[in-house]
């Protein structure tokens, strides 16, 4: 691939405290969705197939795993020659201590020498977070149209919601005029997605003073944007449609698994001009035993089911075993439902065993029930 | 590096599997929906710790080629390790002339150049799980020239009937070598597969031109037998083995795996099988659709009934289709209504307008790839 | 994903190199000391932001399959985009069967199953930097149904013989498309590269095939010319262009791109021509060397004399060796006294007791792989 | 290749201040060396050829160079299904703030739970910067034949200077019997390389109690290797012979450097067997115009020569001008000297421009001189 002149930095830094004990171990974007893959196989794969070839992924909290998945560029065809991704994390500096990443912007400012190794023309700020998918290309080429300083991508969301958004007012050209964050009474309904294409050079000397700024939380949507239109500079919004889904809480992540269960489901994992890639596990092809009894299921390879399973979605080398019932429920990677236990609205966390006769969630429940831990069988 | 050099061999003569072997050697036969009947031996030897390997290709080399790539997916570090494909000048005028041995000595530069004492050798198209590093370990231990390994088997009268048997005598030593002519149930089958140093194998590899120019190295050797030259030693090899010389056998074999306790013989979590991977999404199975005792690939869609079966990636299986005791292979469909018994059905093949396929389980039909029914 | 597919084809008829072209196709000849010529097609794919490429092998295809591999070190995302190796049935028998559209049409499963709108294709003997997204912008601009790359030369007399020359109107329209009978100094010759929609390629394929089993695509496109059915363009290609047909042009094309004004017309910092690495160490020039005007590849022992040559990895010249405007391949060995010019050593050649070996500019003396003289 | 049992962890964090300018931007174990390569390719490719599947690189200074590569682990071939090079910097995690790495145990306690993933059953720890070929399978037979909790890699020094080094005092079965740092009076010349085997059981506990122990400088040759002897444990010293070079100083990097010229250097950077891998340039092969004079040079790909070279090393893409002269000295990737110019006892930093008639160094210096910026030219 001749050098692409967009480089790609994906702010994977996200605690995700709401999901709880699942992202005690791992940061939010390397949480399992969708039965085979982890969340930032999707703005990685959407980097892939819009042909960018360099991605830094900007990480601080527990990184070890999403460190160790995401080196492996290979998943993603992103070990060529000149191609890669990174794993950025704070660094020590012979000018200063080692520092945490103190914003959005500051985590791209902290790596200006990486992205100088590439000097590319624009760059692509993208959260690692968010399921969709998204042709990146044709947003540089939106930007470059529009001779823009930068492009943000934004989702019509309900009117209703948009004031828990950060919302993009613009004009009748797409201009954005101006951005209110989480407006009480919102002007649009166009919701930011966390998506931007700066022009670099002009983005690396606003990054430049925004560090030196002691009043800045240096942050994309709290200063960079404002003081770019502050400064009357042009910002496009370029309009998302499809299926995106942030992922931020429990409730939320069953449902965009349990999205996967419709024929249409507006995510078409199966479209194979874009293929969302993966690490590929060793492992025989789903398994459905002689006495199972299975409906409405989205299943894997590695998946051993012999008892009943329904309107559910299991995830790599999950297990089912005779006699034990599994409905309205995601089970993450390694999971083993034994005989005679019941899971029902229920999300198991990856490797979580639920013991022989156990009763876990109910059909009643409001909310989803996260089971994260061993649950002991009933003998 | 490893003492010992991976060779796996071109698809024999012998071999001769109807309908699949039209447009692929047995390497590349689709296998339980994953895999492909090369990723076995290779498989066996990178988890032995073998990194140095030659693939012999004969006809239609395409699809190994794309398969193996350049062998990362079978953890073959690219530097210090090698997966080298090698070519053979096919004589499309003889099939006689097409033996192992001409392959060896089209290549003969390339066996030259190998650096490791050892060479173990493998067949394409028989699945098995083995530890080559024990049987290096007790190749050098005996102090034979040649170690051989065979499979013993109760249904050798009907079944094998394209593999060679050997005799071995209470020493382990190999005493005969010939064709399995069905005259015996119980049966020690040859497994293709040998250990010996590469020095000896590049002598019995011009030994056997010089005798013939049809010979192959297991008649080379089956000579060498007779002539009691050579400390030929047998090693009895234990778990699952399938030899896949017909369309019956690849049936069989695929058919028997459904039963989890003869897979796990084959499978383990200490020896994975390594495969190329395809980047499908996971299988919706959608409401209504029944699924029984049967193995189901990633990327399908199934909204009928699948009994007993083996699904490749990708298939579609229509609303109230009946797939039962019948392996399909990626990318197929079987549309609406469709029932079918004891069918292989090939890559891309599309089963709308015919509406019943039955065969018996003793002679499974085959639909040809991409073929329209 | 780009809007072209690219196609780099098997050698055809024509070229006939002596000696290089006994192992391996032209595509896979040394060039430069680190390159192969395929390296230059290729690199204008994947510089043009093209991604999914076919290589089309016929005899030989270990070499090229080796050297190519997974496409990985011509940035080639192995996902995203795909190297795709093609092979030929061969005919033995007849050369004259073995065409590129009969390459094509063992391969039409293939070809069928391509996405993009476009194909660029080039052949693996020229050598040359071109981006093909221009072209293709050209192309689609100019709204054309072919558009091909030629060159002008003015030694078109008693150079590029077995290439094909071109006419071009003022319109930039081909007029006709023939063989170089030698007749003028001044050619225009035709790069053996088209653009073209997928489906026209697909249907001057077929066409070709049902006028003559024994057609190219350049005889169907010649006579389409003729015929002037379609409106086919001509675009002319600038800076250095290389024809490897035989040894002299080899040898030519080696020795004129010493001069380090031809060479940057061919290597930029913004075109690189990317190529699998061997992982030499440095070289190292002994005391008493001498070297003059000359590439030198990485992994050599010099002791002697080099003059405007270009030497090979991990070639050896021992001392007082005079290696005088000499194409010198990887790891062989000049040996010390030895006294050569005007000479092309293939690979693995041990030049050690024969101290002289002079030929002619005009006429450059070759010394076969591995040899011992 | 089978799952190794044995993982690596490589220390990369060295800031090298004697290096001065050279390490100014990058770690030392990324410091340029032998026309080609970077220091730490040697650790990187002794790892790959000795069957290593899984090395991380442990850095926490100025590491975007290095992260970016050794992030690319096809240079070795460590990039297979279940192989990779992984840069482990500190991390901020659930429990803690985020903390530099307080010693070389600490390093490795940080990242326990990176080890963990692979549940290696020995661990072998490098160091970054050292140049040198070694088969760590051979020192794990060793490790195993003894039954050794631990195995360290010692270089026999000359006497008179065993006093500079870390000395491993053994009995006649070389079982360590005490370790010395830089003994006054030293008892042995067998000075400890840095390289360590342990079973990572045992090591793994050690560094539970190490990590929480207030007066511990959480260090393997002050803290884990005393307590290991104090504690009885069986250490022993594995004898390396060969070449090996701590390129500390800007005159041993030249020294080291130089000893390439010899056709005997005892690296034999040639062996086809134990091949040093490394990045690969897009560069023509190296070129050497008509009015050259070079004499005893160790060049590769991308040089252009045009003036006078002798007795000195040029790496990739080094230029030297017709009638410019480079005698006695060390060129890094990229430098140009331009006509006239003349280099003499030099290191001239990568990127370096020596200007037309400028002179730098001299012939009857004692120590090399270290060219960290552009000379200009003398008009």
């Amino acid at each position: 691939m001749k050098h692409s002149n967009m480089l790609a930095m994906i702010l994977a830094g996200g605690r995700g405290s709401r999901l709880h004990e699942l992202t005690s171990k791992v940061a939010k974007p390397a949480v399992s969705y969708g039965g085979k893959y982890r969340i930032i196989d999707f703005p990685l794969s959407n980097c892939a197939n819009s042909g960018i070839d360099v991605v830094g992924v900007l990480t601080q909290y527990e990184s070890v795993l999403l460190n160790s998945y995401v080196a492996a560029g290979s998943r993603w065809g992103l070990d060529t020659k000149d191609s890669g991704v990174f794993v950025l994390t704070p660094r020590e500096k012979a000018e200063s201590g080692l520092d945490v990443y103190r914003g959005t912007a500051d985590a791209i400012s902290q790596n200006i020498d990486f992205i100088d190794q590439y000097n590319p023309d624009y760059l692509l700020v993208l959260s690692g977070d968010h399921i969709y998918k998204m042709n990146y290309a044709k947003m540089l080429d939106a930007h470059l149209k529009a001779g823009a300083d930068a492009t943000i991508a934004v989702l019509p969301v309900p009117m209703k919601e948009a004031s828990r958004f950060g919302i993009m007012n613009t004009d009748a050209d797409g201009n954005i005029v101006e951005f209110e964050e989480k407006p009480a009474k919102p002007k649009s309904n166009l919701a930011s997605m966390g998506i931007y294409i700066f022009s670099w050079k002009n983005l690396r000397k606003m990054l430049v003073a925004d560090m030196k700024d002691p009043n800045s939380d240096h942050d994309f949507g709290k200063n960079i944007i404002p003081t770019m239109l502050g400064e009357g500079k042009k910002l496009i919004a370029y309009k998302f449609e499809g299926y995106w889904k942030d992922v931020g809480t429990i409730d939320s992540l069953w449902e965009a698994n349990m999205d996967l269960l419709n024929k249409q489901n507006g995510l078409d994992l199966d479209d194979r001009s874009w293929r969302i890639y993966t690490e590929d596990v060793s492992a025989l092809p789903a398994y459905i035993g002689p006495n199972a009894d299975v409906d409405r299921i989205y299943i894997t390879q590695g998946c051993v089911l012999e008892g009943e399973v329904k309107n559910s979605v299991l995830f790599t080398n999950t297990v089912v075993a005779e006699g034990a019932s599994v409905v309205d429920s995601v089970l993450m990677p390694g999971v083993k439902v034994e005989e005679g236990a019941v899971v029902t609205r229920a999300l198991v966390a990856g490797g979580v065993k639920i013991g022989k006769g156990a009763v876990v969630g109910s059909p009643d429940s409001e909310n989803i029930l996260l089971v994260s831990k061993n649950v002991k069988g009933v003998e | 590096m490893a003492r010992a050099f991976g060779i796996v061999t071109s698809t024999p003569r012998r071999v001769n599997v109807y309908g699949l072997q039209d447009c692929r050697p047995a390497g590349a036969f689709s296998f339980l929906g994953r895999y492909r009947v090369i990723d076995f031996p290779i498989s066996n030897l990178t988890n032995s710790g073998i990194e140095n390997i030659q693939v012999y290709l004969n006809k239609f080399p395409r699809s190994l080629t794309d398969h193996l790539g350049t062998g990362r997916q079978y953890n073959i570090n690219s530097k210090n390790g090698r997966l080298q494909l090698l070519f053979c000048n096919h004589n499309n005028h003889n099939e006689v002339y097409n033996t192992d041995v001409s392959d060896y000595l089209d290549n003969m530069d390339y066996l030259n150049l190998i650096d490791q004492e050892y060479v173990v050798i493998q067949p394409c198209y028989m699945i098995f799980k083995q530890d080559f590093a024990d049987i290096l370990e007790e190749h050098i231990q005996s102090g034979a020239d040649i170690s051989m390994l065979y499979h013993k088997v109760n249904n050798g009268r009907d079944h094998f009937l394209s593999c060679r048997v050997v005799t071995v005598d209470k020493d382990q030593k190999i005493t005969s070598l010939s064709e399995n002519r069905g005259n015996r149930a119980s049966q020690s089958i040859f497994m293709d597969s040998y250990v010996m140093k590469k020095d000896l194998f590049v002598d019995l590899v011009r030994k056997a031109r010089e005798y013939s120019s049809t010979f192959s190295l297991a008649q080379m050797i089956s000579k060498e037998c007779e002539e009691q030259n050579l400390n030929i030693r047998g090693i009895q090899h234990k778990g699952y083995f399938a030899a896949i010389c017909d369309l019956q056998s690849y049936y069989d074999a695929s058919i028997e795996l459904l039963d989890m306790k003869v897979a796990r013989s084959l499978f383990s979590d200490d020896w994975p099988i390594y495969t190329r991977t395809t980047d499908s999404c996971p299988t919706q199975v959608f409401e209504g659709a029944n699924i029984y005792h049967s193995l189901v690939s990633d990327g399908c869609e199934i909204e009928g009934t699948v009994a007993n079966s083996v699904i490749g990636r990708g298939v579609k299986i229509g609303r109230d289709a009946v797939v039962k005791n019948s392996v399909v292979l990626s990318y197929s469909e079987i549309g609406p209504g469709v029932h079918m018994e004891y069918q292989i059905v090939d890559k891309w093949a599309k089963v709308l307008k015919t509406k019943e396929l039955i065969a018996r389980p003793d002679d499974p039909g085959y639909v040809k790839t991409a073929d329209r029914l």
